[in-house]
């Protein structure tokens, strides 16, 4: 869909996640809610359409853009060099640092530390490119549909590790204090609105949008609500470009 | 963010019910408008319409739910034809509902006695009047179990709709357990759920089978 | 044979073979019955007797040959098939009723739906052809709730109900036990002296003896003698009626 | 307009082979030791002991009536709090084994009830003992007898089997998954997953009747 | 009666009742037969024959009164039902054959597995009960594949294969077409010449004639009348058995 064919419809269909608290969930009475959706309320704000909230899953969130179902993704998609042959991302407006969190007794320092043991990530995610990257061939790697998954099976003792955002680790240690701790890093990563590639006069006026929210204190005001904290500088300077070298 | 399992819920899981029992109703009523039309080309005299609805009974029946949902809900995008959830959701499982209901539906013609066809053909009743008046009347009483029973394979197997989209029973289960990490909880009182619609079901398919033997075995 | 001919005639076939896959179950049968006649086929089991009489009205077709029922040829396309089997009426060994149905509803239902017949016409139709067959009160039961014989005659009245010109009858009396064979037998003689055309499979030869014109013979396929009860039964000519003859007394 | 590109899915053909080849054995695996939890749960059902055919018939019910899904979560996150964590791939069988077996031994059961008493006295009268009896008498005709619902309940256990990717463990749904995760070739992916799930239930419809020929090929009485 | 008299005995019942839930199948039946001997049970249907001698191999468990076959008391509990079981023969109304296994096969099952024979002498005894009833050649074939008269003969084979020391028959030729009657019955007097105790329920009063020691009439439960044959049917004392006699004749 254009720019043009959204302003004339008068509706902005986002693609979201609603299994990605904080970013994305569902409110107890059954609405959309988080950082995404603050975000995309205010894009279509900025655009001056309505918006139309239609929920995605991690594995099927690209064919949801790719297929039409939607105008654009606010589904914490980082921004990596296999999506992006998929799909064009704005610049910014989020991000996430990875890592490999786990058991306290678990001694692993780097990668080549997760030689013949067992590590959970959410299929299709950004972790799972990067603990695939790092982990040597020995390791076993347990690919879930969600977080929920991943972390239920942290939790339950399913495996010892799992690769998750400083989000997800930060609400695992606060519903078990102190079982768990992070490894080490993976990355840093950066996410970004997606369109349909090829919509060159949206995508800029998403970057427009991200550019702004940053001056005038609206992406601050959302980070605080949902992450507690300010949007970090390696968001706020970042650009798509800089993320997919 | 991890807040506790509420009253809000439970409410937020028993209010996702209405799109399971939704879906399941569209998917009956779409599955018997199929399934008899593929129960009828199946046991009829033509031999092309018995193998285009033998092929499609094959493919619908030798391919995954969950597969069918997807290739329907992105597939005819891919096709340009705009579609929302609902319709494909609609679609896949009236073809998939169509599918079984019309392998069950063609086994309960089958079993009505060759010479009430017979009988209905020498007093000149035509292909319509012999159906309608004769064999399918017959037809409903031997297949109304296992269509009971197959009704309850439909409701569970709407939990798969959750891929595209839908926030049916199931995947209301997973948004609450992603928000609380209380799968015990969530898990157990959506199988309760599908527990007290299914069971009924179940039982009353049972009671209709045992009357069934009884009158055949008098 | 005139085409004038033809036309008193109530079936005519000329070298009707039928075949089951490779097996041939009817070997170019020749038969013509007149109107009014009543014809009993008897002969072992397999030899092909149901086959003939149910190539009357079709319910199997024919490989080859020609089948003229009251001057409609059965083969010759169009709507005939339906013309033919509105003449004639059917009685199955098993009665076939519809179970789901009253006797009053198994005897309308085909008047009804081929047009022949609104529901009051058709109605009093019925309950006069139950009369007939000596059952009008059990016109509200369903077939499950009644004996065998009285089964059968019900099967009767729903075939006379389409007021067919020709009534065929296979082996109506040899699913029922031995008490009920007299009631179902008593009301097809009342037909016969009715002068209601009949091909009658049947081993009961004392109904032969009654009211068949003719009685034929059949093995393997053929017809292999035919005659008057007297001749048929006093003198067989072939060994293999012989036989026969001396198995089912 | 969607650009159809199957060079991806062809190029990693082998991934998706290698996850149909653990469709098969997983399925094959769960067909075997689900007939034989059908063939005790079928002896409970009809047994003597009161309570043996309560527990058979709770079991039966429960799932029967709840979705494999909710059943697989319960397997995988749940047994581990008794302390038995299980391998994904083997509490899919698990699973698998469990759901079947819930089918297959109503199945059985009408398969048991099938086979006229006549037989089992005549057993009785030739000095065999119950167990002999079950064994050599009745099992063979009453599984003939339901055969036809026994193999099209294993075809849909194999078509079930594509929900296990949610516990991770390893199959052929969870390798299209793996596979549209590096390429995004969703579409592309689930029609060639879908064309190679046909083919697996055909090739398991052969078999089945590769089995009937051999195994119960006798005359049936009339 | 003394221990020593009472081994001479095949079967001996001294007061046996049956109860189906309230209704009384068997009163008081006082029954001995001796080795060797061969009785003929007759008389009207539900009159309690099948449930008699079905009692003697505990198809039946009796209610109240004792079971003696060949010395081994059946009421006394202990595996004395399976030896008895071992010892009695049994042939059904509706054969009852295996139909998974082939006609040797069902010969060999029970020989097999009770471990009273091996492979090889189960089958050399199997063979030679089947040439016995003089269907050696269907070794192979299965049930279904043989007419009733032929299975029947493959139930007794099947059943002398334990080698009993006595043989029941529930009306072994009440299912058979007419023309296969004789086989069967041939088969039952042959082995009636042989010595063989047995105790059949039939109506074929030939039989009777031909083969019984005493023919024994029930009624309702009970014994009314037993004789030898010519006595029996010669001078039937009761009002019920000239009846029952004028009925089968
Ligand atoms: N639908 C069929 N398919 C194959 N063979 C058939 C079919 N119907 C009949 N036959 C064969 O055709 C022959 C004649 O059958 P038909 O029923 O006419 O015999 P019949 O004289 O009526 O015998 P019966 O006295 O047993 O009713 C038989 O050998 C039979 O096996
Ligand atoms: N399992 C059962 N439950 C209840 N009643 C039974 C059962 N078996 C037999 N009866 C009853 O016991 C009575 C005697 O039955 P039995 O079968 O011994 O009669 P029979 O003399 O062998 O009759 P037939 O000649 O019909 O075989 C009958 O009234 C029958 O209804
Ligand atoms: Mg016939
Ligand atoms: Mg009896």
């Amino acid at each position: 869909t254009t720019l043009k064919q959204i302003e004339a419809n008068g509706v902005l269909k986002v693609g979201m996640l609603v299994d990605f608290p904080p970013f994305g969930t569902m409110s107890a009475t059954g609405a959309p809610e988080g950082y995404d959706a603050d975000t995309a309320k205010a894009l279509a704000k900025y655009l001056g359409t309505k918006i139309q909230i239609v929920p995605v899953t991690g594995p099927n969130r690209i064919p949801y853009l790719l297929s039409g179902q939607v105008d654009v993704l606010v589904a914490s998609l980082g921004i990596t060099p296999a999506r992006a042959e998929r799909v064009d991302f704005s610049n910014p407006y989020a991000g996430i640092e990875i890592m490999v969190y786990g058991k306290k007794d678990e001694d692993v320092k780097d990668g080549a530390g997760l030689a013949g043991k067992t590590i959970g990530v959410v299929r299709a995610s950004t972790q799972d490119a990067g603990v695939t990257k790092v982990a040597p061939a020995s390791a076993t790697i347990r690919r879930f549909d969600d977080d929920a998954a991943a972390v239920q099976a942290l939790l339950s003792g399913q495996v010892p590790l799992i690769g998750v955002s400083n989000v997800i680790a930060a609400q695992i240690n606060k519903a078990a204090p102190g079982r768990f701790d992070e490894k080490f890093s993976l990355s840093s990563q950066v996410q970004g609105v997606a369109v349909v590639p090829g919509s060159d006069a949206l995508l800029a006026k998403i970057n427009a949008f991200v550019a702004d929210a940053m001056k005038d204190g609206t992406m601050d005001k959302i980070s605080e609500q949902w992450l507690g904290t300010k949007v970090p500088d390696f968001v706020r300077t970042g650009t798509a470009k800089a993320a997919l070298k | 963010m991890i807040r506790q399992f509420g009253p809000a819920d439970i409410l937020f899981i028993i209010e996702a019910v209405r799109w399971t029992l939704l879906l399941s109703v569209i998917a009956f009523v779409g599955g018997a408008v199929g399934g008899l039309i593929v129960a009828l080309a199946r046991s009829s005299d033509s031999i092309a319409l018995r193998r285009i609805s033998a092929v499609f009974i094959r493919i619908f029946q030798g391919t995954p739910l969950l597969m069918q949902l997807f290739l329907f809900y992105f597939g005819l995008a891919v096709l340009n034809l705009p579609i929302n959830p609902l319709l494909a959701a609609a679609v896949a499982l009236t073809f998939h509902a169509s599918a079984y209901l019309g392998e069950i539906w063609r086994g309960s013609i089958q079993a009505v006695p060759t010479g009430q066809l017979e009988a209905a053909t020498a007093l000149s009743l035509s292909y319509r009047d012999r159906m309608q008046s004769v064999i399918l009347p017959q037809a409903a009483r031997i297949g109304v179990a296992p269509t009971v029973g197959f009704l309850v394979q439909l409701i569970k197997g709407t939990s798969l709709t959750s891929i595209i989209g839908f926030t049916e029973l199931t995947r209301a289960g997973q948004i609450v357990n992603n928000a609380t990490f209380d799968p015990f909880v969530v898990f157990g009182l959506v199988a309760v759920i599908y527990f007290l619609i299914c069971w009924p079901l179940s039982l009353y398919a049972r009671r209709l089978e045992a009357r069934m033997r009884r009158a055949f075995t008098r | 044979m005139t085409m004038a001919q033809s036309k008193q005639l109530a079936v005519e076939m000329r070298g009707v073979s039928k075949f089951f896959g490779a097996f041939q179950a009817l070997k170019a049968i020749d038969l013509t019955v007149e109107t009014g006649e009543r014809i009993v086929i008897c002969g072992p089991s397999g030899s092909g007797k149901s086959t003939l009489i149910r190539t009357i009205n079709q319910l199997e077709t024919i490989q080859s040959g020609t089948i003229t029922v009251d001057g409609i040829e059965l083969t010759a396309g169009g709507d005939n098939v339906g013309k033919v089997r509105r003449e004639v009426g059917m009685v199955f060994q098993q009665f076939n009723l519809f179970p789901h149905l009253t006797v009053l509803q198994n005897c309308m239902l085909a008047p009804l739906k081929t047009g022949r017949a609104n529901k009051s016409s058709a109605e009093a139709t019925a309950r006069k052809y139950l009369e007939r067959v000596k059952i009008p009160e059990q016109a509200d039961k369903f077939p499950a709730q009644l004996s065998g014989g009285q089964q059968q005659r019900v099967a009767i009245a729903r075939a006379l109900c389409m007021e067919p010109r020709i009534m065929l009858f296979d082996e109506p009396t040899s699913a029922l036990d031995p008490e009920m064979v007299k009631e179902v037998l008593d009301t097809m003689i009342d037909l016969a002296r009715e002068g209601m055309t009949m091909l009658c499979v049947t081993h009961e030869m004392e109904f032969a003896r009654a009211v068949a014109d003719r009685v034929i013979f059949m093995e393997a396929g053929a017809i292999i003698e035919q005659g008057a009860p007297e001749e048929f039964f006093g003198n067989p000519r072939s060994e293999r009626l012989r036989n026969f003859l001396g198995q089912i007394a | 307009m969607y650009h159809f590109n199957f060079t991806p899915v062809f190029d990693n053909f082998y991934l998706l082979l290698y996850g149909a080849w653990l469709t098969v054995r997983l399925s094959f695996v769960a067909m075997i030791l689900g007939l034989v939890v059908s063939v005790l749960g079928a002896v409970a059902r009809t047994s003597r002991y009161k309570i043996l055919r309560g527990l058979v018939g709770a079991y039966v019910e429960i799932i029967r009536n709840t979705p494999f899904l909710i059943q697989i979560f319960f397997l995988f996150f749940g047994l581990p709090a008794v302390g038995i964590a299980l391998n994904p791939n083997v509490a899919a069988l698990v699973a698998l084994v469990i759901n079947v077996g819930a089918y297959g031994t109503e199945i059985t059961r009408a398969g048991i009830e099938s086979v006229p008493h006549g037989q089992v006295e005549a057993g009785r009268a030739l000095g065999l003992e119950p167990v002999q009896i079950f064994r050599y008498v009745v099992l063979k005709p009453a599984l003939r007898n339901v055969y036809p619902a026994m193999t099209s309940q294993f075809i849909y256990l194999m078509l079930t089997s594509s929900v296990v990717s949610t516990i991770s463990a390893n199959d052929l749904a969870s390798a299209g998954a793996d596979l549209n995760a590096k390429t995004f070739a969703s579409f592309e992916i689930y029609l060639v997953i879908t064309a190679m799930y046909l083919v697996l239930s055909l090739l398991f419809s052969g078999l089945f009747r590769l089995v009937q020929h051999t195994l119960f090929n006798y005359p049936a009485s009339r």
